[in-house]
């Protein structure tokens, strides 16, 4: 382990620009390329905002925790958040899986191409954590 | 004075305040001039270089111009 | 309180960077001035880097808390570490007080012209705690 980092901050939309900066400026330390570094983002995005709306049903009360590691070349990325928690994480994260009508049901889909490994763990009533990781290439 | 604003230029504590739309769009000019040159994607720290600024900045103007929220999906409808 | 987050990282010179961008964004939702974020980038600069070299003299163990808080208009940044001290705090925060020869003593200095109000909470061998306030114009 090179170097990490903990965030934490309520479950408010407006922090989704906060987490992904935060996690995009840690990564810098890596030398990404832009778009490693918006493929990164975007996974954060979507972690991120599904613990909003999903884990905590878009109330502003709850935590969300993100952490981020640095080994060797590999950036993992941990968002977390103590809500509602999934029954089938498998049944989740299939494409087009959603349990709004109103979306797409792609965020696991986005963070499974962004990111070279997408693992959830998540229990009912107690919450989710999605730790993703990355393998950037090498350019040293 | 030069040892004060050397220090000030090395701790990154004032800096000629550049808008971070501004310098989004020229990272991305520089991406593209870069590109082209080495025949390969540059790095946030080549395009820094170049830009004479911390890769930190860089990251946080090339956010500034994107999307508020969730790229793909609206947080709401 | 309207929003606030909490930041934890190791006492590395690379994370000044994170701190700074992350006060950023998180300050960009009160929609400042450029030049008020970069005098609130300034401000946690110079707050992260005495944690990192004065409060644990360079050693890359430590752990610093940056914390940011929105209050209407204002935002308050904390920056705390868990390193050396100060034995006299309001003579620290005297222009060019400094302990290391090489530096200037000026870090304390800026941070008061950049924000509005800077308190220093620290123990001897327990640690600082530098609290920092700043007023934005109101524009709305
Ligand atoms: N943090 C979470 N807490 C609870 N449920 C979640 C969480 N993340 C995802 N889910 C569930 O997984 C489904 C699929 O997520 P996703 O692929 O991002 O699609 P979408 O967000 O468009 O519904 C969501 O509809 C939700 O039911
Ligand atoms: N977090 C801290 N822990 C311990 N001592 C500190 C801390 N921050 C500042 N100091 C002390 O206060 C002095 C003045 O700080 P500053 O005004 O930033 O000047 P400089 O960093 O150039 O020495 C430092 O030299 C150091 O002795
Ligand atoms: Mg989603
Ligand atoms: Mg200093």
């Amino acid at each position: 382990m090179l170097n990490r980092f903990r965030l934490e901050f309520p479950s408010r939309p407006e922090n989704v620009g906060l987490a992904r900066v935060a996690v995009a400026a840690f990564a810098a330390q890596l030398d990404p390329t832009l778009e490693e570094l918006d493929e990164i983002k975007g996974a954060v995005s979507e972690a991120v905002t599904n613990a909003i709306i999903h884990g905590y049903g878009n109330s502003p009360d709850g935590i969300v925790i993100v952490e981020g590691i640095l080994y060797g070349d590999a950036i993992e990325v941990c968002v977390e958040d103590a809500g509602k928690g999934m029954e089938d994480v498998a049944r989740a994260m299939e494409p087009e899986q959603t349990s709004d009508p109103e979306r797409l049901g792609l965020g696991f889909t986005f963070m499974k191409t962004f990111m070279d490994e997408v693992k959830v763990d998540s229990v009912p009533g107690q919450g989710t954590r999605v730790i993703m990781r990355k393998q950037l290439a090498t350019r040293h | 004075i030069g040892e004060i604003r050397r220090y000030l230029r090395d701790n990154n504590a004032i800096r000629v305040s550049r808008s971070l739309r501004d310098v989004a769009y020229k990272a991305l000019q520089v991406r593209d001039a870069l590109a082209s040159k080495n025949a390969r994607e540059p790095s946030v720290n080549e395009i820094a270089a170049e830009l004479k600024l911390p890769e930190e900045e860089v990251v946080l103007a090339l956010d500034a111009i994107q999307e508020p929220v969730s790229l793909f999906e609206p947080i709401y409808h």
